[in-house]
């Protein structure tokens, strides 16, 4: 058999969405998965080592070939176009799906503060929120979450990358120094 | 005031998100104790601000319009004079408290957002290849069962596409009772092309719930409307019986 | 200027045709084209030398990553499970019979407008509709409904699961502006 880092490279190369573990294992069916692994991770080492243009990176619960990002504004020169970012608003909800999915709309308004039926619109447009299902309450409202393009788009392996909530725990804290405040 | 300031306003209520982001802005602009609002002071600013856009022809969202009765209410109830005995739960009968959850949840998911914009992005900071795969690849017979990747978003927008396209109102309504009794119509024909025929009794099988009884029972009407299945009764309240009208 | 080679790296992986010396040097201003062209030299022979399983190639008058010609045959067998999106007229077919169903053909292209015995055919072999009857009337047409796989396919328990019209509606309206605004 040819040398495996080599097959793996071109597997990542061909593939549309970020290349899962299993199915380079699928293909190389000969070869132990922990072996596989370890030919990913030295891959990975040998981009960053080289300081290649190219970096191979674990994204959406996959391996990706992506350009690096302090090169980012070379390959925007290229392209010429002006990337679409997410409005505040967009990326408010977004970060409320991605933290507390699955959830239903009026959860999402409830924190906000403010209708979200235009950007859930537009997140869903994105795929970057779908629906996955309904809940089982009067209404049987949709419940969203996040997809893997989610993870994809924000750089992330999996939903355990997403930075904890920092202050959400100051908030579980804050029943605490709630009761400290002196009644006016 | 006057326009400077009058402008002033007209761009900072473009960015606020909503009235959770206005008072969040007002709490930072004054260098307030999130735990310890002035509830006086920040309602003043708060109504001073929509008064503004108010004034300068702005659209306004319903939702500040609540948050400002919200927080005139828990003016109000500030100035009801506090019960003596201190007891542990003062803190929930603090007219606040619920100001104050919700201010600190909104402000943590604002700050995620904010983190969330600043991770590399897809097409911002990160690139993927994008050159289509050479011809000789990209085709290849497949034996193994096809994959589909498409979402149900995919499929209501179609529908609804298709919809607008042709105008057709009667296509419009999709009811959710209805579609309960979809599953149960395919669930009848899928039966009854195995078994040939079916008595009613065990049409509804082993789920004798009033709601599963009522909806085999639509469902077989249904079917037979259609033509689908035709039913039969050799006597008044014998056993029904269905088949399929067709044979298959 | 970050190194000249890792730049090209870059804007090859994510040129949609293959990138021609020209494009580079528009891109690199102040870079010289001879510059230029020894650096893609350079890293034709790196990546051959490195006997990675991607090589850049010269190919239609530009520049591409390609899988190495040996490692054909793995690609291939990767390529085989690729996950098929459904086309328009599927998707559109697909559903009208989820939201209409049972349905007969004559009533699909009543609906959609034209022919649809393709993406019909389509749909069956996908295993996402079925046939689950005739219906009693002259030409016994076949009756189409949708299958178990299509509920594992859209992530839904049951029919009742699908989306409605009035939930993406809702999601499409705007905000309701209010006019009153109470005096402080």
């Amino acid at each position: 058999m040819e040398n495996i880092q080599a097959i793996i490279e071109a597997l990542v190369l061909v593939s549309e969405a970020p290349l899962t573990l299993e199915k380079i294992c699928a293909v190389l069916e000969e070869v132990e998965k922990s072996q596989v692994k370890d030919a990913l991770d030295k891959l990975i080492a040998e981009y960053e080592e080289r300081q290649s243009g190219i970096c191979l990176q674990e994204v959406a619960g996959g391996y990706q070939f992506r350009t690096r990002t302090e090169l980012a504004n070379w390959v925007k020169k290229l392209k010429g176009s002006k990337p679409a970012s997410l409005s505040p608003a967009s990326l408010e909800t977004l970060a409320i799906v991605a933290y507390r999915q699955p959830i239903v709309k009026a959860e999402i308004e409830s924190i906000r503060g403010v209708d979200v039926s235009a950007p859930l619109r537009g997140l869903l447009d994105k795929k970057l929120v779908r629906i996955v299902g309904r809940k089982d309450v009067p209404g049987k409202p949709m419940i969203y979450g996040t997809t893997r393009k989610f993870l994809e788009v924000f750089n992330l392996k999996d939903l355990s990358e997403l930075p904890t909530l920092r202050e959400l725990k100051e908030l579980n804290q804050s029943q605490e120094n709630i009761e400290d405040i002196p009644s006016s | 005031m006057n326009e400077e300031q009058t402008m002033d306003y007209a761009i900072k209520l473009d960015i606020f998100e909503g009235p959770l982001d206005l008072l969040l802005y007002l709490i930072k602009k004054n260098e307030i104790d999130i735990y310890n609002i002035p509830i006086a002071l920040i309602t003043e600013q708060y109504l001073h601000y929509l008064n503004m856009i108010k004034s300068l022809n702005l659209d306004l969202a319903g939702e500040y319009l609540v948050m400002a009765a919200t927080l005139i209410h828990i003016k109000s109830k500030m100035l009801l004079p506090v019960p003596q005995e201190p007891s542990d739960e003062e803190s929930e009968d603090d007219p606040r408290f619920e100001l104050i959850k919700q201010l600190l949840e909104y402000q943590t998911f604002k700050e995620a957002a904010a983190d969330l914009g600043k991770r590399p992005l897809l097409e911002r900071d990160v690139f993927v290849r994008s050159a289509p795969l050479p011809a000789e690849i990209e085709k290849s017979d497949t034996e193994e069962e096809e994959l589909i990747e498409v979402s149900i978003f995919e499929l209501i927008e179609a529908f609804h596409h298709l919809v607008s396209r042709i105008d057709k109102k009667e296509l419009l309504e999709i009811d959710l009772e209805k579609m309960s009794i979809t599953d149960i119509i395919n669930d009848v024909m899928e039966r009854l092309t195995r078994e040939k025929n079916l008595t009613f009794d065990e049409l509804i099988g082993e789920k004798k719930s009033r709601r599963n009884v009522i909806y085999t029972f639509l469902a077989i009407l249904e079917l037979i409307k259609l033509k689908m299945i035709k039913a039969y009764q050799t006597s008044a309240f014998g056993v029904i019986r269905v088949f399929p009208a067709v044979e298959s």
